[in-house]
């Protein structure tokens, strides 16, 4: 049955649906548990539902393509999506009474980024990119606190909306250039025209709204002040889920422009001015956040270079990559959400004693923050190994040489976090910080994940491989 | 026989650029806000010039979903500004600096 | 493999000689440090073992034909190979059964000497080592086995030296005498190496073989000879590495006996007696030894003239008669090089075993001093000193006049008769500064008697016992020169009807005048150098040598090279780090205040860039 | 050799009894100090036992790799699980069991966050085991990094003096390390055309050009050479060694840096010979400047930690010279070396470690005296001066006698060069020992207690091995020289 | 020159001259209202262009509700006039420069394009066609943005009320800190 096909896109959709009925009802205060339990399960549902769809394959019209790159994304989505409810029990960074909203803007921002993901056609990608983002811009807004989440909403949403304005002219471009809006029908334009002007301008137009959503350089702008002015659940969701997504964007849209060294030459010059801009940034923030938000903007370029190779190995490492940070950037937010737990903002010096304060999330840190600065065996490591063995293997070794630059600039603050969770002890001793057991259970899941990821990637590059040959045939 | 499809184009992009000087100028949200309509407008205005061009459909529905995500956007735009506004008492961007390090 | 061997008399006593001392370290090291008296006859027992079966071993094999070898491949590199073994030949024989009795007699003496010192454990472990490391440099089959052994009995000389490390002085004298002996050693390293690397094989015996010295060009055997002579010149104490050995007398008096004057500053000589042959395949080479023998032997004499302290005075006479022995291997006779080692080694540890009764009762080294305190008193040290000091000065029938009229004949042996005229002033001055001390003491001015209750008992008798051994074998040694030349098989030098006359009468020459200056009863005791005041400076400053070796040290190492480089390393190398790690932060600073600005800004960069990255498509 | 024993994988039960006490220490709750140190000591005991099984196991005469352990790993990269040993690594595979044993022994005292202390030391040890046992690139890349990055916390926590300082500069140069060799190995992984990450299958003959091959060995010799100290990348080491605490110095200056000299040897030498050839003067130029300045620089030092950080640093320009030379025997000797200098610098790293940790200074003019207070330790530093000067009867001088020899033939000024750096070592490790041990009783610390049998037993283990093969060299160049002289035999004239 | 041609560029001036009118006033009510002529304008250039539907839609929605919303949100904040100097030519230069660029790279774009200087020939599509055209091929977007069209509603509510900025009782720490 081909509704079939949509299963994830779907139970969504009712998700969405469940938590609206929700905020209807009154006094929503009342029922946090009932409603959190909730959102757990049907987030557990998602997983096994969006998993289950693993292998389905088919379309829908010429617009909507169920492949095994997309499912694979929307695995990761659904993912994402339920570690991030996982952090959610306590939720100080959002008032009670908007919690249901909080969590339906979750599921449709979801929702839309599963439809990006199989969209196959311009109208659909942009629709359901707004979708994403708009979910985005009020979540980042629902923060409560005294206007500093208005300001990030504010700046995120002014910025997010001119780029998607370019987006939007670049599509007009590439639909002026060739009469089409289905991808494959485009792809076929390009290896047709290659110097059809339009079509290769609109193509880069187009893609500065993705890379938007991605933060890269110079579409980065809003993620340090989003990253801090957002509650700190949101801000994991936006530094996972979203980046899995906008990277299976740019994943389908750069296929398009794999033939001309023009489109490859600016994702070039675009990765290193993001690794290096990113890191070198990085390396003076105090806010955790922060800090973590120019390590995305970093990050982004590492990914870049695997997209940029425009070989199904690049791709399959960017797939790969795409996993292994949703995993790494995840758990040093659940870090951050457990030591801040009122729900305020952490600055790197807050981490002291929590060594000593849990040792696990210790532990954890320690482990998210070198798997982001790919030391092995960490699934970051591998990460970066595939993306620089696909540049390589084009012959990109300067590349790869100012990547791994970049990861020696980057390590560099990734080790002052370290220190703090491990070496500093805080001025007054603070309470140890209880976790309950399936939290503890699910730590140690994702650790496990991580480093067997770094020791034996296996599994996960040949999906990650079978993803983007999918994606590239 | 109207025009080349190439003045169309270039007509939505001085649009564009109109729109996009607008958002780099002011100092005001709601004029800013004002500028992005401009710029989507602009590419309404090529997408309707490319259905033409083409003889074909997409374009104009294109067009019918920008003027829908452009209502969502003025929605969800003028409802951030007004919220902002309660707690800052101020729409010029610059003054909203708290994330500023 | 070995137990063939162990029924082979020469392996088996070789192995029990060289095994005994080293287990007797081995053991007193690990276990017995707590027990002084335990391990002090561990280490007694033990190298009268080695004694007895080195002397078993050098009667048994006398005369022997042909040389004994035994070695096994101890490092087998690519294209060269290092044996490791026991290569007994008369001059090693020799060698090995000298160096076994003095360190017993030594041992025994320090039994007295060194009663009630805190580290009389371990100073036994040392003199164990050093037995096992000296008797293994005796028999050593190859250069290289030797330098190691040469390296280790370096080691034993500094930890004896500085054994009383409380003491500054002594631990820089320590210091001292391994770092500048080290530096002859690198020398003859080098040597070893280019040989090896010329050769692959570093057999002494194939050394000593024509057809190897065919192999190499003259110019490098010339290179080599001199190289490995810069060993001996450190190790000897030869000019111009020579002013380590009076300070090495910091150490306590049976080391300075043993170790620096009888066995271990000779090893430099015996290997040039081990290398003869090879050393005198290179005529330039060779002399450049004389000469260097020759400034040593008349250098040191000046300084001996001068000295107080009177171990310092049996020092520069060490260097002085080492000179002596360099000069007769280097005039073509190794005969009479090796007799004199062997004569020297027994006087003069005599020598220093009396003296060193003198400094354990009265607790000074200075020769006025001891006279005061009524040092003639102790009659046995007295009545040795007088014969060794006769034995120094080569007066007959003493040993030391045998072995100086070989040394001399050989000189005379040479063409230019410069080398002949300075052995002769050599001989003069040796007779004048071996009295003087003698003199001294036996008439001392202002007498300041101490209580006399510590005379005799056990501790003296360990110490007058070896001397009387020693005094015996001096009185002895010098008729047996026919036998040992037979035994060894060197040729001797030529005879020379007139030697004997002249040097003898030089040598009462220079008793004479000493008795002048100091035995007589209105002697001023003072000498004749000693009143010209900047010659008695120059002298006891050796010739500026130290100055030289000071300035070079703290001017050219540390303050020109080691300080310098350390500036390197902080301001260069780790400046230039932190300044680009420092550029780094501060571009983030900048990079960071720039990201997170204006929103329009923010518009601005983020718009211009999406322009130029489409005028680029128009760039291609 | 009984076949079925042969199979046995030895290698990974050393890995394995490294990673099943790390797992132990984990379990067990951090109260519990005193079982913790004995779950390490046992531990690391059975990875000493199985390595000096393997040592003595090694058919010497017939040489090559023995003990073979590979596993397909990941197929679409060409990636095995591929362990071995050869004379090459199998001398320092022992060194680390060594130095590993010694170095859990000499913390017995620990008692602060013990628990997390062994945790890191033996992540870091399975590192250095998966280092050198391994054959295949990525591994050895893994394990290369897995062994670097707990030296900063282990650095941070329980170092001293400038710590946090001196664990940054190491990690980051460390890293800065690693950060050349990834491009390099994954270019030649590229280059190899399909080959994999198996070592052998890469140093294949005409596997890489010769532009290639000089190409990515400039990048892996720097990568490594950071590590291995090579002049001028040298000044983390003993900003680092100083900071550490005692067993972590012991292990970094003792394994750690021969890490960096054997990826020189076994990844950048072995996949690109030519490019070796090629660059070898300029080795030559670094390590020789390497081996005097570091005696030089150490002359001026008060710090008894950096001086002998700068003695290593001398001592591994001695490595960095024996394979410089391009010879069979520099080969040896830069083995023979980084096996005698990590059992010699654990060794004195150890003893200043005690010091540090009684007297609670390293710094030279504050001590002074220490050999009448504390003989025994002070022996045991002594002991490690003379080995470090190259005084026979230990196993250095062995190592250095066989570089220094082969650079007589091919650099005869290095080698008269490196000579004269043995006599100022000479000069500058007396000097140490003079002012530190020796001299008048020093009352601050008269009452310090001296080394107990118990923490002197690593120390003999230590000088035991040193003397063992200072006296007996072919027991180590047995192992050595049949590999050497096979790699050599293939290398393109 | 057609008269189509004519009308096109005189819709041109129209829409590009209100749109640049209504950027540079300095009061946002004088620039809603100039903005409102330049979307009066576009649509009847859709007209032109054969979308009358979509023209339809241009009146009523821009023109109509999302610019009538503008003016109300700017009479309520009663916007102060924070850009005094929005008019002064400094200002207006950087944006002027990045527009220029864009503007000479649509240009460029444009003129380099192989079927830029094809002439639109004249066609009208019928609504209904329309309908079912974006019905049958866009019926997902048209879900999605339905579902974003509701997020719009939920944005406006949830951002309009008032929230209780110092939260309520139970945690008193809240996200504005550091």
């Amino acid at each position: 049955m081909t509704w079939m096909l949509i299963a994830p896109e779907l139970y969504f959709c009712f998700m969405a649906a469940v938590f609206f009925t929700f905020g209807m009802t009154a006094r929503p205060e009342a029922k946090q548990d009932g409603l959190y339990l909730t959102a757990l399960g049907l987030a557990l549902g998602a997983v096994v539902v969006s998993t289950a769809c693993g292998c389905l394959q088919g379309s829908f019209s010429t617009i909507y393509r169920v492949d095994l790159f997309s499912q694979v994304f929307k695995a990761f989505l659904a993912m994402g999506y339920f570690l991030v409810i996982c952090i959610c029990p306590e939720l100080p960074g959002i008032e009670p009474k908007r919690r249901p909203e909080f969590y339906l803007l979750l599921s449709v921002c979801t929702l839309g980024m599963m439809m990006l993901v199989s969209s196959v056609e311009l109208l659909t990608i942009y629709i359901a990119l707004e979708l994403s983002s708009y979910s985005l811009y009020i979540l980042v807004a629902l923060r409560r606190g005294e206007g500093r989440h208005f300001e990030a909403g504010i700046k995120y949403f002014l910025l997010g909306a001119a780029a998607s304005a370019v987006t939007l002219f670049g599509m007009a471009s590439i639909y002026g250039a060739c009469g089409e809006t289905n991808l494959p029908a485009i792809l076929n334009a390009v290896s047709t025209n290659a110097h059809s002007p339009m079509l290769m301008v609109g193509l880069v137009l187009t893609l500065s709204g993705f890379f938007f959503k991605l933060a890269l350089f110079p579409f980065h702008f809003w993620a340090p002040n989003v990253y801090e002015g957002a509650a700190n659940q949101v801000t994991a969701y936006i530094a996972t889920a979203t980046k899995a997504g906008a990277i299976a964007l740019v994943l389908r849209f750069a296929t398009l422009g794999a033939e001309s060294t023009y489109f490859v030459h600016l994702l070039v010059v675009l990765a290193v001015v993001s690794m290096t801009l990113g890191n070198l940034a990085a390396v003076v923030q105090k806010d955790l956040k922060r800090l973590l938000a120019y390590s995305a903007v970093a990050h982004a370029g590492y990914v870049l270079i695997g997209i940029l190779c425009m070989s199904e190995n690049g791709f399959a490492a960017a797939i790969f990559y795409a996993a292994a940070y949703l995993t790494m950037n995840f758990i040093c937010f659940l870090v951050l959400v457990k030591v801040a737990d009122q729900g305020g903002n952490l600055e790197v010096v807050e981490l002291a004693g929590l060594h000593r304060r849990s040792p696990i999330l210790a532990v954890s840190m320690m482990a998210g923050v070198f798997s982001l600065g790919g030391l092995p065996p960490t699934i970051g490591f591998t990460g970066k190994f595939l993306v620089f063995t696909a540049a390589m293997e084009k012959g990109y070794f300067s590349l790869v040489l100012i990547g791994m630059i970049n990861v020696l600039i980057s390590l560099y603050y990734y080790v002052l976090v370290v220190k703090a969770a491990y070496f500093s002890e805080p001025e007054e001793s603070l309470p140890a910080i209880r976790l309950s057991f399936p939290t503890k259970v699910m730590i140690l899941a994702i650790l496990t994940v991580i480093v067997v990821g770094g020791f034996y990637p296996d599994f996960l590059y040949s999906l990650a491989l079978s993803a983007a040959k999918a994606l590239v045939a | 026989m109207i025009v080349p499809f190439s003045h169309v184009f270039i007509l939505a992009a001085a649009v564009f650029f109109i729109g996009l000087a607008c958002v780099l100028a002011r100092r005001n949200l709601i004029m800013i806000l004002i500028g992005i309509e401009i710029m989507m407008n602009a590419a309404a205005i090529a997408f309707v010039g490319g259905a033409l061009h083409w003889g074909r459909l997409d374009g104009q529905a294109f067009v019918l979903f920008i003027l829908g995500v452009a209502a969502t956007e003025v929605a969800v735009g003028l409802a951030l500004v007004v919220a902002a506004h309660r707690v800052t008492g101020s729409v010029d961007p610059d003054r909203y600096n708290l994330l500023r390090r | 493999m070995i137990s063939p061997l162990l029924k082979e008399f020469g392996f088996a006593a070789t192995a029990i000689t060289l095994g005994m001392p080293f287990a007797s370290f081995v053991v007193i090291t690990l276990f017995t440090r707590a027990h002084p008296r335990l391990s002090a006859g561990l280490s007694i027992s033990a190298v009268s073992i080695s004694m007895l079966s080195a002397l078993s071993l050098l009667f048994r094999l006398w005369p022997l034909e042909k040389p004994l070898e035994y070695s096994t491949l101890w490092y087998g590199g690519h294209d060269f190979s290092l044996f490791f073994g026991f290569l007994l030949d008369p001059s090693s024989l020799l060698m090995f059964s000298l160096v076994a009795v003095i360190c017993l007699l030594v041992q025994v003496y320090s039994l007295g000497y060194m009663e009630g010192d805190p580290g009389f454990s371990r100073y036994y472990a040392f003199q164990s080592l050093f037995a096992w490391a000296m008797l293994s440099l005796a028999v050593s089959t190859s250069l290289l086995q030797l330098y190691i052994f040469w390296e280790v009995v370096g080691l034993c000389s500094y930890l004896l030296i500085g054994f009383w490390y409380e003491r500054f002085s002594a631990t820089q004298a320590g210091k001292k005498a391994f770092v500048m002996t080290r530096l002859g050693d690198a020398s003859f390293f080098v040597g070893v190496l280019l040989l090896l690397v010329h050769l692959g094989d570093l057999s002494i015996m194939e050394l000593n073989d024509a057809s190897t010295a065919a192999r190499l060009s003259p110019g490098f055997l010339t290179l080599c000879v001199l190289l490995v002579f810069g060993g001996i010149i450190g190790k000897s104490a030869q000019f111009p590495l020579m002013t380590w050995l009076p300070d090495a007398m910091e150490g306590p008096t049976p080391v300075s006996a043993l170790l620096h004057s009888a066995t271990m500053v000779a090893a430099g000589v015996f290997l040039f007696v081990r290398l003869f042959p090879f050393f005198s395949r290179s005529e330039t080479a060779m002399t450049v030894c004389l000469t260097v023998g020759t400034i040593s032997m008349l250098m040191a004499s000046t300084m001996a003239m001068v000295d107080r302290d009177i171990k310092k005075v049996w020092a520069y006479s060490t260097i002085s008669q080492l000179g002596y022995m360099v000069m007769g291997l280097a005039a073509g006779s190794s005969f009479a090089g090796y007799f004199h080692l062997t004569t020297h080694a027994l006087f003069k540890a005599l020598l220093f075993l009396c003296s060193g009764v003198w400094i354990h009762y009265f607790e000074t080294n200075d020769m006025y001093e001891i006279a005061r305190k009524n040092g003639r008193s102790l009659k046995t040290p007295l009545v040795c000193t007088v014969l060794a000091a006769a034995s120094l000065s080569g007066l007959p029938p003493l040993a030391g006049f045998f072995s100086k009229e070989t040394i001399l004949a050989s000189l005379l042996d040479r063409p230019d008769p410069i080398w002949f005229a300075a052995a002769l002033l050599g001989v003069f001055m040796t007779a004048y500064y071996a009295f003087r001390p003698v003199f001294i003491i036996l008439f001392p001015r202002n007498l300041d008697p101490q209580d006399e209750e510590h005379r005799g008992g056990a501790p003296y008798l360990a110490m007058a016992l070896p001397l009387l051994v020693l005094a015996g074998l001096t009185l002895g040694i010098g008729w047996f020169e026919r036998s040992l030349e037979s035994f060894l098989g060197m040729a001797p030098p030529g005879e020379h009807a007139w030697l004997t006359p002249v040097s003898v009468s030089v040598a009462f020459l220079g008793v004479f005048l000493t008795w002048f200056e100091f035995g007589r009863r209105t002697a001023p005791q003072m000498g004749f150098v000693e009143r010209i005041r900047p010659l008695k400076t120059f002298f006891l400053r050796r010739w500026f040598l130290d100055d030289l070796y000071a300035f070079l040290l703290k001017q050219v190492v540390y303050r020109l090279l080691a300080r310098s480089f350390t500036q390197n390393d902080q301001r260069v190398i780790d400046g230039g780090i932190e300044g680009i790690a420092r550029l780094a932060v501060g571009s983030g600073r900048i990079c960071s205040y720039i990201q997170s600005g204006l929103l329009r800004l923010n518009l601005m960069v983020m718009l211009l860039v999406v322009v130029l990255m489409g005028l680029y498509f128009f760039l291609l | 050799m009984n076949p079925t024993l042969s199979d046995f994988p030895f290698l990974s039960a050393i890995m394995l009894s490294c990673i099943l006490g790390l797992v132990a220490i984990l379990v067990i709750p951090g109260r519990q100090k005193g079982l913790i140190r004995w779950v390490s000591a046992f531990s690391s005991g059975l990875s000493l036992i199985l390595g000096i099984f393997l040592f003595a196991a090694y058919d010497r005469t017939q040489g090559g790799l023995q003990f073979v352990e590979k596993i397909v790993w990941m197929k679409s990269l060409g990636i095995h699980y591929f362990n071995a040993v050869d004379g090459f690594n199998l001398p320092l595979l022992l060194l680390t069991g060594i130095v590993h044993f010694t170095g859990v022994l000499t913390m017995w005292e620990l008692e602060e966050r013990v628990k997390e202390f062994f945790a890191l030391y033996f992540v870091l040890v399975t590192g250095v085991f998966g280092f050198f046992m391994s054959m295949d690139l990525f591994f050895l890349f893994v394990w290369y990094d897995v062994s670097l990055f707990p030296m900063y916390p282990l650095i941070v926590i329980w170092g001293s003096t400038r710590k946090e300082y001196g664990a940054m500069k190491l990690f980051l140069y460390l890293l800065a390390g690693s950060a050349l060799i990834l491009p390099a190995m994954i270019y030649l992984f590229v280059q190899s055309g399909g080959v994999g990450f198996d070592l052998f299958g890469m140093m294949q003959p005409g596997t890489f050009s010769p532009f290639q091959q000089k190409f990515a060995f400039l990048f892996l010799y720097l990568g490594f050479g950071i590590l291995a100290g090579v002049w001028p990348f040298h000044t983390w080491s003993p900003s680092g060694h100083v900071a550490a605490p005692t067993s972590v110095s012991m292990l970094h200056a003792g394994v750690l840096m021969k890490l960096g000299a054997f990826g020189v040897l076994r990844v950048a030498i072995f996949l690109c010979p030519e490019g070796w050839q090629y660059w070898a003067p300029w080795m030559a130029v670094l390590a020789t400047i390497g081996i005097v300045y570091g005696v030089l620089v150490g002359l001026t030092q008060t710090d008894l930690k950096y001086v002998v950080a700068y003695s290593s640093v001398s001592h591994m320009g001695i490595v960095g010279l024996g394979l410089a030379t391009v010879t069979a025997q520099g080969l040896t000797g830069a083995v023979y070396q980084m096996f005698a200098h990590g059992i010699m610098t654990a060794l004195l790293f150890s003893s200043v470690g005690y010091l540090h940790d009684k007297t609670d200074t390293k710094s030279i003019p504050e001590l002074g005296g220490m050999s009448r207070i504390m003989p025994v330790a002070s022996a045991y530093f002594i002991v490690g001066a003379f080995a470090g000067m190259g005084v026979p009867g230990f196993a250095n001088f062995w190592a250095e006698l066989t570089v220094i020899l082969s650079a007589f033939k091919v650099y005869p000024v290095s080698g008269v060069a490196a000579v004269s750096a043995l006599v100022i070592s000479a000069l500058f490790m007396l000097r140490v020992v003079q002012k530190t041990f020796y001299g008048e009783k020093n009352q601050r610390f008269a009452g310090l207690p001296d080394v107990s049998p118990a923490l002197g037993f690593p120390r003999m283990v230590l000088i035991a091995t040193l003397v063992l093969f200072g006296f007996f060299p072919s027991l180590m160049l047995d192992v050595i020289q049949p590999s050497v002289f096979a790699f050599m035999e293939g290398l393109p004239k | 020159m057609s008269l189509h041609a004519a009308i096109f560029y005189l819709l041109g001036a129209l829409i590009l001259g209100s749109a640049g009118l209504a950027v540079t006033r300095r009061n946002p009510v004088h620039a809603v209202v100039y903005l409102i002529f330049s979307f009066v304008g576009s649509a009847m250039l859709f007209f032109l262009l054969g979308a009358p539907f979509l023209a339809a839609l241009e009146v009523i929605i821009y023109a109509g509700a999302v610019m009538i919303l503008f003016l109300f949100v700017v009479m309520m904040l009663k916007a102060e006039s924070a850009d005094q100097a929005s008019l002064s030519l400094r200002r207006w230069i950087p944006p002027l420069v990045v527009g220029l660029l864009f503007v000479a790279l649509a240009a460029l774009t444009a003129m380099r394009e192989p079927g830029g200087a094809e002439v639109l020939k004249s066609a009208t599509v019928a609504p209904r066609v329309f309908g079912r055209y974006v019905f049958e091929r866009y019926w997902l977007a048209v879900e999605i943005i339905s579902v974003l069209l509701l997020l719009g509603l939920l944005a406006a509510v949830q951002l309009g009320i008032k929230g209780t900025p110092k939260g309520n009782g139970t945690e008193t720490k809240t996200g504005a800190e550091s």
